[in-house]
């Protein structure tokens, strides 16, 4: 496992991708340690009298040439309210890289499969995996087009296919109405984020097809480094840490 | 230079900040941030006689200024402790204490005993204040006959420093810590969680898997530090004081309110080095009011 | 229209919204703020038989998300409340119910019996936890003896609504609702402040003159919570509900919990509008979830 | 009484006046409400996670043309820390014209004193006397003379008169210690706020000459309205609230 850091970051930069997205891009002051793919951070909500606990947030993406990293966030609470309200030299203190991570293949294809601000995480994943000559195949799920952010950048990586429910983009319907699970065994592996129901969804048709499928779970938590044990999940052999032997749990050991 | 010592029993500690059982883990956790050898003390996690899955999740909810859980003392019983968790403990030269839970007297006992043998532990916690548990835990600490009838028989079979961990969920914090001390206690901390619920009108559920749970942070302060004052002017035993400190100006004014040692538990959460930073804030505190040791300090409340 | 109307025993509340006493006055403080019967009804602050200057200054500090108070109940006694507040209040067509508190049961018999003269006083709360005063007060609410006393007495000579004021200070609050309930109140309030306590390392001081005073805000509410839905298990009676409620959110908890009524106390000064506002919240929420009535959603707290 | 009022006014100005003093500028949306001299407002503090209760802050000064009022605050702790973050623009709520008021004189004589954040008052109860044709004579005590601040705006309202701790403005000493005190048959009332035993130092020697003397008093609040009795001060009539009977108090009404 990598050394956990804890760091203060400086905001470069603060997006507002739809209604309630937003993206972080922020500078680390020195070099920036390595991060895997399906890590997270622990993020300090300063100035927010009722955020007394630290919000765990996804590594989006990281760029090693300028120590950055980037978050890709979802307004939901007074938390994540705050975080959208940073301006440009705001300081934000992470603890990182936090959790195990995806286990990435070679030369493979594969399937990264989300919806909401589950897909995070997949793209620091794609691009690990186009690195790694991987073909990467991406598809993302919504309500409606606009709630799918940052499509350009996905496309660097992977192919990109989606579902909206109102059929304004891609396939009209759920994710695993998609047409690509019609035929799910000409991929190697299935990676998946996103609501608990929508994964649990993925990792069934997965399994069906004897797919290795690994999930990213989302899991109140408080220390983030397994020192609380707050955050557990149910797997075949006990109570799990989500914040260290997890986020990325292989749907094989899950109580699914 | 400002003396930090501080004796707990037969305990000696190189300065009054250790870290709460069961949000410090084993240490380990910890040892990326900080020097975990530069602490006073850490007491690691509830551990009882048998492993234990603790509660259902969720297990956690955000209050104003602090948090519940239900954990529920999940650990893998004494003997994993003994052979896994010990020997990778060993490498710390800072004072390692156990706090022991069990939902019987026999199983205390047995835990106790077994720690009793291990060379590196100079003292144990005795958790008789866990609200997160069905049977045992809290039960023991919130009368005093119970009280006194755990701490005699523990004291019996355990010949290091005994400390016992009070539950703040009590009409008369005092008589229990009197009792204690009565029956052999080396000293007490106080205190542990409150018990607490929160809910959810979204869903109309309770926020945790046990509806109620156990709270902790900024927010129980003043009913910490008010509880701290009034078991040291009851006992003459040494206080161990902690709730929702934070930062140095927050141990020292358990210090004082009479608190030989503090502990630090929510706050790791916020900041993992906090507890380092404690120890600098406090000996800054002390050198910049030219007061020489921590003893000085201590329980110097002015009440005019 | 949604259905806000409550009943705690013969009182009718056009709403479940009161202010709690102490933290409102007499009403008639907010009277430039906001239209006081729109109300459910208000709480004045505890009245005693003789005049009471109340305690030394300071009488207040902040704390995380709450205050300490030791205000001690400065009032000036009850004859004065009739002869100079009750005329003043008249004006009001909320529910008036005053909060009594004493030094011994025939202080209380006294008052009770004053007031039960009053056409426009439906109602009384019993103050029997009071933390700030050196005899009675918290005394007769921290055990089951004293507190079936006095509510037995009172009870006897009281003909109206009397709702008894419980102590969070106690270890099993169930117990003390259930006696109370035993003696005949026709509803319980709860929770009045908890024993907190802070201090200040600059002066070493004590920042109340009492040392020790009356914890409440948003940092109580998950133990206030916790109460009522663990005396909501344990008595047929109505609750009415407080500690930290802060807006409508705050307060739909303590409904969910199954608080009949709710008070708002301390959040009054942070923003003086708060009540009506809260009001409004809980219509909102009703209405958007398709709720006829506030008691249908009365402790609907859902455990799977 | 003038009706109390809640308001979220606009912050127009925050000037740094020194290390940890500075001005507030506030616009009133509408009307600004009429406000007497000494009365002060309770102050939100917002996104402050320790700053749970208002801050109970004097008004410095009024303009009624403009609907601005101002405050004259001094970095104590983490509200007024807080305060002095805001920016232009930002709204700022506060209940107000709180307590009664400084009694004002016709074509008289007055001294006005105080010391530190204390002479917040003092600007408009100045201005005040001056419109109904007193002779205001001010005296400001400080450590050093970077501390007295305000300076040319009180000079518009009356003549100014300095002590200093290390003579680096107007007489060397502390406030009592000044000429002025030589003479003080002179003037047919004093007012005066500050810390409290500078205060009760000019309350005996205006005494010891029989002159009337008003202060203004600090205290810890919880409301402002006199809802709450957590503000009294000892008066020779038994406990009285601060808020709402001050927090301008006749000293012979004082057990000072
Ligand atoms: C490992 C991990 C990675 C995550 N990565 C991302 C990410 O990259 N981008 C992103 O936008 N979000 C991510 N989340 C979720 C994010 O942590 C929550 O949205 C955030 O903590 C909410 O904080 P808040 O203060 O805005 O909401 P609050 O005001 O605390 O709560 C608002 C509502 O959201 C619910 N809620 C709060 N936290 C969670 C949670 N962790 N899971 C489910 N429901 C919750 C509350 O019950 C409440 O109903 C991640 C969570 C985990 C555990
Ligand atoms: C009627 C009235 C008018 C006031 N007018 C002004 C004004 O015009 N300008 C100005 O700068 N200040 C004024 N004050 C004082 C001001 O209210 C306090 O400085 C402020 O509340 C401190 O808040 P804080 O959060 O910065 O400090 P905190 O962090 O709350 O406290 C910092 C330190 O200051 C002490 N302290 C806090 N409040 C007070 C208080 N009210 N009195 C004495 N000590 C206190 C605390 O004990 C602590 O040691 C006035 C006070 C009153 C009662
Ligand atoms: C997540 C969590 C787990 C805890 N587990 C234990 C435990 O196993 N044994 C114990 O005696 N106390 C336990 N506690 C209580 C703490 O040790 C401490 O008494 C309490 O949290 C108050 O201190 P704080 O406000 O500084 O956190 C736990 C607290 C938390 C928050
Ligand atoms: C300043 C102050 C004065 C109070 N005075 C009384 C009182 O006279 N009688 C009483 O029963 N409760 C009194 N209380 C307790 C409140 O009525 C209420 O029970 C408590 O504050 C918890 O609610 P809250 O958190 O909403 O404030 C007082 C509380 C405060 C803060
Ligand atoms: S959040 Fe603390 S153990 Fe995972
Ligand atoms: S501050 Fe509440 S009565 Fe004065």
């Amino acid at each position: 496992m990598h050394k956990k850091h804890i760091e203060d970051f400086i905001v470069l930069l603060n997006e507002k991708l739809n209604e309630d997205t937003f993206l972080l891009l922020l500078k680390h002051p020195h070099k920036l340690p390595e991060i895997n793919a399906g890590q997270f951070a622990e993020v300090l909500v300063e100035d927010s009298p009722l955020t007394f606990l630290r919000r765990p947030l996804s590594i989006h993406d990281v760029d090693y040439k300028n120590n950055t990293l980037s978050l890709l966030i979802k307004k939901l609470g007074k938390g994540t309210k705050k975080l959208s309200e940073l301006k440009p030299d705001n300081f934000l203190n992470l603890i990182f890289p936090l959790g195990n991570s995806f286990t990435l293949l070679n030369n493979e294809k594969v399937l990264l499969t989300g919806g909401g601000c589950g897909i995070a995480p997949l793209l620091y994943l794609s691009r690990k995996l186009n690195e790694k000559g991987c073909d990467v195949h991406i598809l993302l799920a919504a309500k409606t087009a606009s709630d799918i952010v940052r499509l350009k950048t996905y496309e660097n990586y992977g192919k990109l296919y989606f579902t909206t429910e109102d059929n304004s983009l891609g396939e009209k319907g759920l994710i695993i109405q998609h047409s690509l699970f019609k035929n799910l065994s000409v991929f190697k592996k299935i990676y998946t984020c996103g609501p608990e129901r929508m994964m649990q969804a993925v990792a069934r048709l997965a399994a069906n097809n004897e797919i290795p499928c690994e999930v990213s779970l989302e899991n109140t938590m408080a220390c983030g480094i397994g020192a609380c044990l707050c955050c557990v999940t149910e797997t075949k052999t006990g109570n799990k840490c989500v914040c260290v032997d997890g986020p990325v749990f292989n749907t094989k050991d899950l109580k699914w | 230079m400002v003396d930090l010592n501080v004796n707990i029993g037969h305990l000696k500690l190189q300065n009054p900040v250790m870290t709460a059982s069961g949000t410090f883990g084993y240490g380990l956790e910890f040892d990326d941030f900080i020097d975990v050898n530069l602490l006073g003390g850490i007491i690691v996690k509830g551990t009882t006689l048998e492993p234990r899955e603790g509660n259902a999740y969720p297990r956690m909810a955000e209050t104003p200024m602090g948090m519940l859980n239900a954990v529920g003392l999940q650990n893998k019983g004494i003997d994993h402790f003994i052979t896994d968790i010990y020997p990778k403990i060993q490498k710390y030269t800072t004072q390692l204490i156990v706090n022991v839970s069990g939902s019987n007297i026999e199983d205390y006992l047995t835990v106790v005993e077994k720690l009793n043998e291990l060379d590196r532990i100079p003292a144990i916690e005795l958790n008789i204040s866990c609200p997160n548990v069905k049977s045992g835990g809290m039960a023991f600490g919130t009368s005093c006959s119970s009280a006194a009838e755990i701490t005699k028989a523990v004291r019996s079979t355990y010949k290091k420093t005994l400390i016992v961990k009070l539950s703040p969920n009590v009409t008369n914090i005092t008589e229990i810590a009197k009792t204690v001390e009565a029956e052999g206690a080396d000293a007490v901390s106080l205190i542990n969680t409150l018990l607490g619920m929160a809910v959810s009108i979204k869903t109309r559920k309770p926020l945790l898997s046990t509806v109620t749970g156990g709270l902790s942070g900024p927010c129980v302060k003043p009913i910490a530090l008010r509880m701290v004052w009034q078991v040291f002017n009851a006992v003459k035993i040494p206080i161990i004081g902690l709730g929702g400190i934070m930062n140095a100006n927050d141990a020292l004014e358990f210090i004082l309110c009479g608190a030989t040692a503090i502990q630090v538990g929510t706050a790791n959460f916020i900041d993992p080095r906090i507890s380092i930073k404690i120890i600098e804030g406090i000996k800054e505190y002390l050198q910049s009011n030219k007061i020489n040791s921590i003893s000085e300090f201590r329980g110097s409340l002015i009440l005019k």
